[in-house]
């Protein structure tokens, strides 16, 4: 039953590789990819079905006890976010179906696609730190692939550097692995929260915890976000949507595990920086969401914003915060695919890049257009879509803990994401139409298929908000109580 | 003579199966392909050829003409080396071997750089030359053709 | 042996650091490999240094075989990075006609 | 007594280890360079075989096959890629 | 003046079948001593390497002709299935089996699945190696 | 038995039906389907009226979300019923209107589309009594509104409109919901009758004061108080139905009536009465300025609405005073302000709406708003220029229309208030009188222009666009109920006064209905000679004389420039905004790895060095070490040295020789460190590295010299030094403070446990088998990456557009 | 002194031998004038000192242990079977680079031939694009200074 929790992460892997021998048939690797995708979605919400009755699962890999072996942790926070990273690959899958090259689906592109969402879910379900690099890795790697896709002159410029800040981001996570085994003598994560709970958080454990927290804010564009943006807005529009939607919140998953689970005990410390990095992170973001015209750096700067909103939740770690933060995680998991797939299908069919250079397009594309209101209207946590309860819950926590200064952040940046993406809908999809219908280039069904499922997506989370409310105070009992955690890992199994 | 050793194989087995042990063992095995050498030395000429371990024997002598100048030249490099001023002069001469094939003239290229002193730098289109670089043409050059022509000596009594 | 050991990690650390700062993207991937060599260095000297055997048994009481393990799977990763980053290095190359990071900034938006 | 000997072969090795790098620093030229690592890789054989009795483990004996045969590997692709600039060809005429 | 590669070609046919013979015993050594699928494979790999500088791809495509690609993915099939396998049984993900058995002429030999497992990583070390190097090269 | 609630979502399932209806009936006008909606919620709701007047409120819930307290609570009470009937009944008559205002070439489906969403928007905003629901139908209308703005989105006024209105009035409502989600924080409940069932218990709390500015923040923006009014003259951009309807009758209220709903909660605040009634009284001032210099018809009524806003702004603000006090004879002087404030709201959404629709009438029939043009119509449309002028009437506060009476109840209520001595009343009370009156003369101009310009004076047919004629009759029938509403309220304010606003004062003041005060007031026309009596006299006086002396004053409005206008500064804070952002961005995010190295590496030495020595996590003693024998000491210098030449390296070629030797030094440091598996693999690495970068090579360029400035090298050394000491302080500090043996012992057993005598390879093989397994598909992906890589390249022409 | 002692001291003695040999090819590579000659003592002489070596170490593990390390021969076999090739493969490359001969060397019986080589070479790499001999000429320049 356990090996279960497993499958978000192996099927893809398996599949990946068996779609390399399956390259001429094209049909064949859309099928298997998107039956893989959609086996996810059903095994992740029947795991998280399973937690609630049955407390955290783990599944030991080899059969090895932990803290010897490697394990994956389904708990709620993880499996909530598996879910949606499911759903949301499964959707610019259909997207891809539409719109990617044949080329490319040649050249093995949805195992790559795989191969990236199975480092996403792996790194949302280790139980072992050791293992989150190698996910990452995994992920990473993928990206890199998937970044260049096309090989077009900007895709490779910006690619190199998004390669070689993760080179070095990742270099850091591999050191700060270094001195906490030497710190605590261990790898799995729960036990390294006991043996840090055992012996205090001492001073160099906390200078420890820095270093974590580089490298997860290097992954997710905390504060450190200069990459972020021209790595994001190069690469073909399903792949630019699972970057914008899934590859942050793999840092940010894995900062609030640390910041929760391992390094709780200095949250003066600790914590205040987060706090401070989330600060700086919403102003950043906030004006470079209004710095440019280019639709692509405006989504990656909303991208910005939204992890530092996010990350307030975790500096200000009340039971509402951490509830919120993980309600506003799923909910721009989504809306922040669907940002990205707007922005390339406006990209795709105007064959500019710019918003003033693109002008009434809402009269041949009204569906595109109101998608694209309603997702900025969902960016901006107007209600009642899912933006809401998070950032409500986040609010109140953010008031609950004093942190006042990031409570006007927080709601500011709400009004820069409103602004910089209304602008958007104002002059690109209103406004004169310059270009008749018959000069654009088509508009193809799976594409409107795709970015409907994500609209639905973000009404059915803002209204069915209590659906979740079960599986979202769950995940944060268990990220505020981590001896739950710790008990589920290395308690009996 | 690939037959050569074939049946001294075979001998060996049928040495092993002849003794009946209880159970199988290496040194029965050792003990027939002795025994195989023996009559296949006697028996040799019945295959128009050279005795199969003859080459065997010209290895080794190869092999201990080889050390012999290694070390001979080694001394002669090393104390150059360490001679207070330097006075070596270096040259690039040309050689043309009487060998043939690639494997004799890749021998006795290799033994050739090996030996201190003296480095092959090209082989010649058609292989008949070597451009060997002395390390001190003047004191040694004399020395090594006659060591080069040990080398081919030794190295055809392997090969033919 | 430990001290020495991560001071030449350092040393290390520092030219890498040194050679990502540069304009030239091949400077910048060598310091990437060398980097990865610090990190090595660094899990080896934080596990029990040179207290023991080797980790086969019967050798004795062996040193600690996990973070060998680990550096055995860094290395191959390790590899597999620096293989693409070549490969990304020498497309930018061959599109764009320079490895100079500093002409590979692109237009800014405005 | 042997210990002795051993300890003091493997400081000579590091020795030369040390020269040879000092080679490959002030070069000049390439194949200087790689004259000197090609030394640099038969002295690393030879002092893993020290400290292999030293330690007396059998464990690094792979080590020293291995060292040699890349030692050799690097070298000649250096070489080959002095010589032609390039080491790996799709065809080559001669 | 064209270069005669005939020293290098000749050394390289031995050696080539020496680094081969110590990949094949440095994978079946891994369990024991050091060695193992990575090393294994990666001697592998450096053996073909020597093969492609020696030579050309060409001849020696013309002598191997094996789409790398999918060795490599045939490795990391077999590895991934090695987890996959131990489902059928009902085990954990990954659970490794071994035993031992002794079989004439040969003594106790340990057969375990980590050997399949093994034996994809190096499939796959053998495969991207190769592919990587033969992707560049090929690339006009 | 959720009937309110569901009264609430009827116009949204009314919205999501009408594309469909729009799309197959085609022969009817949709208007009268969609009619139905606002007369059938009009009656129900007029059915409440009963039981509500009796003091009754329905209350009604249906769960959203419970678990976070947030459920759509419908409660109706005076005050929500008061705004919901005009809701209901202003929205029937908007729509009657524009069934004939609207042609069917007009997308009208959309328009009602929009227009039923803001209709239930709005209902969900006066009716809803949990705060965060209420916020959810306050951000809806503000977003129906923008639709309904940009309704001809082509027009880039339009557009601007309908953004400026977006961004002040949703700015506005993120505020509120701080306020909300403060006040929800205190009072641990989002129901606003429980906060103010609780407000004792919070009104001490240091959020309270914050909470207050935020939720008046809230209604300011909506209800277009100064400074952020000047949303609404652009917002006239809308179809003249939607001017009617949201931007004067309905949507603008939602401010006042935030206010007013908050009142039980914040009034009785020194904050609260200057906020709401010191920005009440200059906008009343400053909207009835500047609507007399306006020469748009839509835009003089835009200025006139904000100026009576704000009059009806600081009815509330003075009436909030009541609560300072407590339940006493003194109080109940102030709550008529309230009262009056009440019957304002209503009276003005009566006579402004009639006023809006006649400027659509006259509008639709000659073609143009612009007063200049306009002139002599009262012969051509008669009927027309009498709804006209009993609107303006109304508005200019004279009888016998419901505008005189709330005028004088206002006029009464800034006179009651200077008598009060707190809130520093007696010093500063005095100026609110004044600025009442000075501002009601300039409303009587205004109203005056408004008649004067249009209907009377020459017919200057030759600068219209069509010649004039009353419109057809179904589109006069809105403005003719409306103008006789606003005659009728004159002769019997009461049936209002007692049945609606009665009940909605014993909603704004909870406690004063609790102690049994009576909230009503009896509504006369006739006060006897009271000062309300002449200060009216001295507005039709001053206003008669400052309308005839208009050119002579008029310079006046020279003093307040355009260009000096908010409207002027919001613009220019826009673009500042766009400007300076760009500036900002680009200054940091130059596009340079090296400079992004700089940002994690500074941010590295920084923090995490930082932290180091904040925490003293220096303050360690290093175990003791292995002893380091002199191979050891040669081979680490050797590889230090060779490390740093690589700094120096002139060719490619070398860099990686030098790079090779660091990896055969690794190689033997594993072996000194007893990992022969480490150094077996990572002398196959190197080698094969190296060959890589041979490889690659082929393709890559030559280095060449790195001209650096001087400065910039020693930055770089300084941070590459910076690094190096941070890595290797932390380490030693990890090295001085070992607190737990390694698990490693378990492996140790690795031949009983996995067969192997290898333990790094059971760990590998087995132990840990899924990071290998994993590394397996690391390598795969960059395998067949890179195959993928140089074999999808890009085409030459579709790279030319995408990298501009 | 027992036999096993003594065999043990004689593999000691291989081995420091060795290690000997080695310096002094060491020193060779560092004092002698061009790279052909360095060739010589890099590539040949610690050939001599591996085998010395290795064979000690061989010697040692044989006695002490009881264990005859095929993979030492085998090691000891690769090095004299490469060592050479290698040693070859540098110093033609060397050549062809036109990488300096000292300024003692007395006589170059290739120049004439290489010339040609040249010529070739010259024209092949400018179809590369390569810049190989340039830049090692200057390379060498600024490090001969
Ligand atoms: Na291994
Ligand atoms: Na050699």
């Amino acid at each position: 039953m356990s090996n279960l929790i497993v499958m978000p992460m192996a099927l893809p892997v398996l599949f990946g590789i068996i779609l390399l021998f399956l390259r001429p048939y094209v049909k064949v690797q859309r099928g298997l990819s998107l039956l893989v995708f959609v086996a996810n979605i059903g095994i992740s919400a029947y795991v998280l079905h399973l937690i609630q009755q049955n407390g955290v699962l783990r599944l030991d890999f080899g059969g090895w006890e932990p803290p010897f072996g490697i394990l994956f942790v389904a708990d709620s926070f993880s499996m909530l976010l598996v879910l949606a990273a499911s759903i949301v690959a499964a959707v610019c899958l259909i997207y891809s179906f539409s719109s990617v090259e044949p080329s490319f689906e040649k050249n093995f592109y949805y195992s790559f696609v795989l191969f990236l969402i199975a480092g996403v879910n792996g790194s949302f379900l280790t139980g072992d730190i050791f293992n989150l690099f190698v996910c990452f890795e995994i992920m990473l790697l993928a990206s890199y692939v998937l970044i260049v896709f096309g090989g077009k002159k900007r895709q490779l410029r910006e690619s190199i550097k998004y390669v070689i800040v993760n080179v070095v981001s990742s270099w850091i996570f591999l050191v700060a692995i270094a001195y906490i085994y030497g710190s605590v003598g261990t790898l799995n994560m729960a036990h390294i929260a006991e043996r840090v709970a055992e012996n205090g958080q001492t001073a160099t454990l906390t200078v420890v915890s820095i270093v974590f927290l580089t490298v997860f804010a290097l992954k997710a564009g905390l504060f450190l976000y200069f990459w972020l943006p021209g790595s994001y807005s190069v690469p073909i529009t399903p792949v630019a949507a699972m970057f914008g939607a899934l590859l942050t919140k793999v840092g940010i998953y894995a900062m609030f595990r640390m910041f929760t689970l391992i390094f709780y005990h200095e949250p003066q410390m600790t914590h205040t920086i987060i706090g401070i990095l989330a600060g700086l992170t919403l102003i950043g973001g906030s004006i470079g969401a209004v710095a440019y015209k280019d639709l692509r750096l405006v989504a990656s700067y909303n991208v910005v914003i939204a992890v530092g909103f996010i990350l307030v939740g975790l500096a200000v770690a009340t039971p509402a915060a951490i509830e919120g933060s993980i309600y506003y995680l799923i909910h721009d998991i989504i809306i922040k695919a669907s940002l990205f797939l707007l922005v390339g299908t406006m990209i795709a069919v105007t064959g500019q890049t710019k918003m003033d250079e693109i002008s009434g397009l809402i009269k041949n594309h009204p569906l595109l257009g109101w998608l694209f209101f309603l997702t900025t209207l969902s960016l901006a946590g107007i209600p009642p879509l899912s933006g809401f309860i998070g950032k409500v819950l986040v609010g109140e926590g953010a008031v609950e803990g004093g942190a006042y200064v990031l409570l006007a952040l927080a709601f500011i940046s709400s009004i820069f994401v409103l602004y910089s993406l209304m602008r958007i809908f104002l002059t690109s999809f209103w406004g004169e139409t310059i270009i008749s219908k018959d000069e654009e280039a088509p508009a193809k069904k799976g594409w409107s298929v795709a970015m409907c499922i994500l609209a639905l997506g973000t009404i059915a989370l803002g209204l069915g908000a209590e659906s979740m409310s079960v599986y979202v105070q769950d995940a944060a009992e268990t990220l505020l109580n981590p001896q739950i955690y710790i008990d589920a890992v290395l308690g009996e199994n | 003579m690939p037959a050569q050793f074939l049946l001294n194989v075979f001998i060996a087995v049928l040495w092993t199966l002849i003794n009946d042990e209880s159970e199988l063992r290496f040194t029965t095995f050792v003990a027939g392909y002795l025994v195989g050498i023996g009559i296949v030395f006697l028996m040799h000429r019945f295959f128009g050829e050279r005795f199969y371990l003859s080459r065997f024997i010209a290895l080794i002598k190869l092999i201990f003409i080889f050390t012999r100048e290694l070390i001979m030249s080694s001394k002669l490099v090393l104390g150059q080396i360490l001679k207070p001023k330097l006075s070596i002069k270096p040259g690039l001469f040309k050689y043309e071997t009487v060998l043939q094939g690639d494997w004799e003239i890749t021998a006795l290229a290799l033994l050739l750089t090996l030996t201190p002193g003296s480095v092959v730098i090209e082989v010649t289109d058609d292989g008949d030359a070597f451009y060997i670089h002395a390390m001190d043409v003047e004191e040694s050059k004399d020395i090594l053709l006659k060591s080069i022509d040990n080398f081919e000596k030794a190295i055809m009594e392997v090969t033919r | 042996m430990e001290t020495l050991v991560t001071i030449l990690a350092g040393v290390l650390v520092t030219v890498a650091t040194y050679l990502l700062l540069s304009k030239s993207l091949i400077r910048v991937i060598i310091g990437t490999a060398i980097l990865t060599h610090a990190a090595h260095l660094l899990i080896m000297v934080l596990a029990e240094l040179k207290t023991g055997t080797v980790p086969i048994v019967g050798e004795g009481d062996p040193v600690d075989p996990l973070p060998q393990a680990l550096i055995l799977t860094s290395i191959v990763i390790g590899f597999a990075v620096t293989a693409v980053s070549l490969v990304l290095a020498y497309r930018t190359y061959q599109e764009i006609g320079t490895d100079k990071l500093d002409e590979l900034r692109g237009e800014p938006d405005e | 007594m042997i210990q002795g000997m051993l300890t003091i072969a493997l400081t000579f090795y590091g020795i030369s280890i040390c020269i040879s790098v000092i080679r490959i620093i002030i070069g000049p030229s390439l194949p200087d360079r790689i004259v000197a690592l090609d030394m640099v890789g038969v002295t690393l054989v030879s002092s893993i075989a020290i400290i292999s009795v030293m330690l007396t483990t059998t464990a690094f004996l792979e080590v020293i096959l291995i060292l040699a045969i890349l030692a050799f590997i690097s070298t000649i692709a250096f070489s080959k890629y002095i010589e032609r600039g390039v080491i790996l060809e799709y065809r080559r005429d001669d | 003046m064209k270069i005669n590669n005939i020293i290098l070609r000749t050394v390289a046919k031995l050696v080539f079948f020496i680094i081969l013979t110590l990949a094949v015993y440095l994978f079946f050594a891994g369990h024991n001593s050091p060695g193992g699928g990575f090393s294994g494979g990666l001697v592998l790999a450096s053996a073909l390497v020597l093969l492609f500088i020696v030579y050309d791809i060409e001849t020696i495509q013309k002598g191997l002709p094996i789409d790398f690609k999918l060795v490599a993915a045939f490795g990391a099939f077999l590895s991934v299935g090695t987890g996959f396998g131990a489902l059928v049984f009902g085990a954990n993900f990954l659970t490794q089996a071994f035993d031992y058995f002794d079989i004439p002429f040969f003594g106790e030999i340990e057969l375990t699945t980590v050997t399949i497992f093994e034996a994809g990583v190096a499939l796959a070390v053998v495969g991207v190696v190769v592919t990587i190097l033969l992707s560049i090269s090929e690339d006009e | 038995m959720s009937t309110l609630v569901l009264a609430i979502f009827i116009p949204f399932l009314a919205a999501a039906i009408i594309p469909f209806l729009y799309k197959y009936i085609k022969n009817i006008h949709v208007g009268w389907f969609v009619i139905l909606v606002p007369t059938g919620l009009f009656i129900y709701l007029a059915s409440l009226i009963p039981d509500i007047s009796g003091g009754e409120a329905i209350v009604q819930t249906i769960n959203w979300i419970p678990s976070y307290g947030i459920n759509i609570t419908a409660y109706l009470d005076g005050l929500s019923l008061t705004l919901a009937l005009l809701i209901s009944g202003v929205g029937a008559l908007v729509i009657l209107y524009s069934i004939y205002y609207l042609s069917l070439k007009e997308p009208i489906g959309t328009f009602y589309t929009y227009l039923m969403l803001f209709m239930g928007a709005m209902l969900g905003v006066v009716m809803s009594d949990n705060m965060l629901v209420l916020y959810v139908f306050w951000e809806l209308t503000s977003i129906s509104s923008f639709l309904l703005i940009a309704f001809w989105y082509q027009r880039k006024r339009s557009r601007e409109g309908a953004k400026k209105s977006l961004i002040i009035t949703v700015s506005g409502g993120i505020s509120m919901l701080v306020g909300f989600i403060m006040i929800g924080a205190m009072a641990n409940t989002w129901s606003i009758r429980e906060v103010i069932a609780e407000v004792a218990s919070i009104s001490d709390h240091a959020l309270f004061i914050p909470a207050l500015l935020l939720v008046l923040l809230g209604a300011f923006t909506k209800s277009a108080q100064f400074p952020f009014h000047i949303w609404l003259p652009d917002a006239m951009e809308a179809p003249t139905p939607v001017s009617a309807y949201l931007h004067s009758a309905t949507m603008v209220k939602a401010g006042i009536y935030l206010v007013a709903r908050f009142t039980p909660v914040f009034g009785g605040e020194a904050v609260w009465f200057w906020a709401v009634t010191g920005v009440g009284i200059f906008t009343l001032f400053w909207g009835s300025f500047n609507a007399v210099r306006q020469t748009d018809l839509k835009a003089l009524l835009a200025y006139s609405t904000i100026s009576q806003l704000g009059m009806i702004m600081s009815m509330f603000g003075m009436g909030s005073a009541a609560l300072h006090l407590g339940y006493s004879d003194e109080s109940m002087v102030y709550t008529g302000a309230t009262f009056a404030a009440l019957f304002h709201l209503v009276n003005h959404s009566t006579f402004k709406g009639a006023l809006f629709m006649v400027v659509g009438v006259v509008d639709h029939s000659v073609g143009t708003r612009d007063i200049r043009r306009l002139g002599g119509l009262i012969t051509l449309m008669p009927i027309t220029f009498t709804i006209a002028t009993i609107g303006s009437m109304s508005m200019a506060g004279l009888p016998p229309f419901n505008g005189f009476l709330s005028k004088e109840m206002f006029f009464i209520s800034t006179l009651d208030i200077t008598e009060a001595s707190f809130f520093g009343l007696g010093t500063w009370g005095i100026i609110i009188p004044i600025v009442a009156w000075i501002a009601s003369v300039f409303t009587f101009v205004y109203s005056t222009v408004f008649v004067v310009k249009t209907f009377l004076g020459p017919y200057k047919e030759e600068k219209l666009e069509h010649p004039a004629h009353e419109p057809k009759p179904g589109m006069l029938i809105s403005p003719i109920v409306l103008g006789l509403l606003v005659i009728i309220f004159f002769f019997v304010p009461n049936v209002i006064g007692k049945n609606l606003i009665t009940p909605a004062m014993s909603g704004i003041f909870p406690t004063f209905a609790a102690e049994g005060a009576d909230l009503g007031t009896d509504i006369y026309a006739w006060h006897g000679f009271e000062p309300e009596l002449f200060m009216t006299i001295g507005v039709v006086l001053f206003g008669a004389l400052l309308f005839f002396s208009r050119k002579y004053w008029s310079g006046i409005y020279n003093l307040f420039p355009e260009k000096r206008s908010i409207n002027v500064f919001y613009g220019f804070v826009l673009d500042q905004m766009e400007d300076k952002s760009t500036v900002i961005t680009n200054k940091y995010m130059t596009r340079y790895l090296r400079d992004y190295m700089v940002y994690i590496f500074a941010f590295f030495i920084l923090v995490v060095g930082g932290t180091f020595i904040y925490t003293e996590a220096y303050q360690f003693t290093l175990p003791e070490n292995a002893t380091i024998s002199v191979f050891e000491w040669l081979i680490v210098l050797s590889m230090m040295a060779t490390g740093i030449t690589i700094l120096f390296a002139q060719s490619r070629l070398t860099a990686i020789v030098l790079n090779s030797i660091l990896g055969f030094g690794i190689a033997i440091l594993f072996v000194l460190l007893r990992a022969p598996d480490l150094a077996l693999t990572q002398t196959v690495i190197e080698a094969v590295t190296t060959v890589l970068f041979l490889v690659a090579y082929y393709f890559l360029p030559e280095l060449e010299k790195e001209n650096t400035s001087k400065k910039t090298k020693s930055i770089n050394l300084f941070i590459s030094i910076g690094v190096g000491v941070v890595f290797t302080a932390v380490a030693l500090g990890v090295q001085g403070n070992r607190g737990f043996d390694t698990i490693s012992g378990f492996f140790e057993n690795s031949y009983e446990l996995a067969g192997g005598n290898n333990m790094v390879n059971a760990i590998l093989g087995d132990f840990r088998a899924f990071d290998t397994m994993l590394e397996v598909v690391v390598l795969l992906i960059a395998g067949i990456g890179i195959y993928t890589m140089i074999r999808v390249k890009a085409k030459k022409e579709s790279d030319q557009i995408e990298d501009k | 002194m027992n036999i096993d002692a003594t065999i043990e001291f004689i593999a000691a003695l291989f081995m420091l031998a060795g290690s000997i040999m080695a310096l002094i090819s060491a020193i060779g590579i560092i004092r002698l004038p061009d790279v052909f000659t360095r060739s010589h003592a890099g590539t040949k002489s610690s050939t001599l000192a591996v085998l010395l070596t290795l064979l000690g170490a061989f010697i040692y593990f044989a006695s002490n242990q009881g264990f005859y390390s095929v993979r030492l021969l085998l090691g000891i076999a690769f090095v004299f079977l490469t060592a050479p090739v290698a040693g070859h493969l540098i110093t033609r490359a060397a050549y062809r680079a036109n990488v300096k001969m000292a300024d003692t060397t007395v006589e170059d019986e290739l120049k004439e031939v290489t010339d040609k080589v040249k010529e070739e070479a010259e024209k092949e790499r400018s179809e590369t694009g390569e810049v190989i001999i340039e830049d090692e000429k200057k390379a060498d320049k600024e490090h001969s200074e």
